[in-house]
């Protein structure tokens, strides 16, 4: 399944844009989607926390289609 | 009323403050984070904040709700400025009044902690020299297990 | 620069936040305590506000040096204004600076909690009735073993 | 010995002045003088907060010709 997944800030930068579309093995999760991304770039952590939906989500969580996913690096608000 | 924005412009403290100094709140803390000027031993001339706005959003009212459910009867107003920041200007501005003092530290701490944890916003240094660099988170919790350094220009931990 | 100050007249939030709005103090917190409409049942119209004011000047001093000694690098604010207040001014403000927000915090609320355990100032409320009454303190101090009341219009513990 | 002691708040309404002197046995200390202030009215407590030259004082602190001494109602600021 192809999962497009927003891209922020240093990790943004890493992967050279703020959107990329990554191809998961279904059922699509959320460790899945991490794994995939992380292959994007040497510059990625091997496990970024990634949010469905506006929600942090742990590996477990499904991935369907029409799904906001997004990787998120770590926040420092403030 | 309490409530959370994310916003661009300044921010301004004292319009903040009257928004939650109802005639039964007795006592007021809050809590405003500014642009520092160092970051180590560079010199910090200003921030770039960019945001995931939607769950930002989503983020700092979930945290709202769980201030208010922690205080009960407290009035908060929590806002973000996000975009190009100088040294000195307001970054983040909670508000958290209460009848009762302890409660309404308690409610302003939760928080900004809250929002340090766990708002999907970062920041970006501009240095004297020109050049810029992310900032990394400085706490150890579960969402920002990636990269980690140390001090930085922000209001941290 | 760090100082107290008893005053008479209306008290400034957004200038007490900017004396301590140094460029390497990224966090401020402060206190802002209101006068409240009620006590108990009655409805309060406003406190009046007496100082025995060359002790209160010493030991709000004394306070300030604790919390500095407490939070050190912090910068502090404390005001407390007396005479007539109307239910909604502001009759005291604490703001604290510091590089990090935990001591920024724990310098504010140090020097609130001081302020209303250990400085001579007293208030007297005034009810719609046009009666007034003078208000005991609430907290169970070595210094407040006199006379002791319940829910009053000032902000309390 | 006679002492000139500073009155607050209510303890001023229930003693009717701001100001009142009060004799102490010698050598005259806070002790004596909260006993002396406290006889003044059945209105104020039996051991009334002194202090001394603008510092809470304790029943042992002796009192001086010239010393600032006054009685502390429960303080009730903020």
């Amino acid at each position: 399944m192809k999962v497009t997944v927003r891209v922020f800030a240093s990790y943004a930068d890493a992967v050279g844009s703020d959107r990329v579309t990554v191809n998961v093995g279904e059922p699509a999760t959320v460790g899945g989607v991490r794994l995939a991304v992380a292959a994007l770039s040497p510059n990625l952590p091997p496990r970024p926390l990634i949010a469905v939906n506006e929600t942090y989500a742990t590996d477990d969580v499904p991935i369907a289609e029409g799904d906001q996913v997004a990787v998120i690096p770590p926040v420092a608000g403030g | 009323m309490s409530r959370t924005a994310i916003v661009t412009a300044a921010i301004d403290v004292a319009a903040i403050v009257d928004e939650v100094r109802g005639a039964p709140q007795g006592a007021i803390v809050t809590f405003i984070g500014t642009v520092r000027n160092s970051s180590g031993t560079r010199t910090v001339t200003g921030l770039e904040y960019s945001v995931y706005a939607e769950m930002a959003n989503r983020e700092m009212t979930d945290i709202l709700h769980e201030a208010l459910a922690l205080a009960s009867g407290a009035e908060i107003v929590a806002v973000h400025r996000v975009g190009n920041l100088d040294v000195g200007e307001i970054c983040v501005m909670i508000a958290a009044s209460h009848a009762h003092r302890a409660a309404a530290f308690d409610a302003c701490r939760y928080t900004i902690e809250g929002i340090k944890k766990r708002v999907p916003i970062w920041k970006r240094e501009r240095y004297a020299d020109g050049s810029t660099q992310w900032v990394a988170a400085c706490s150890d919790t579960a969402q920002n297990a990636g990269n980690h350094a140390g001090e930085h220009a922000g209001e941290h931990a």
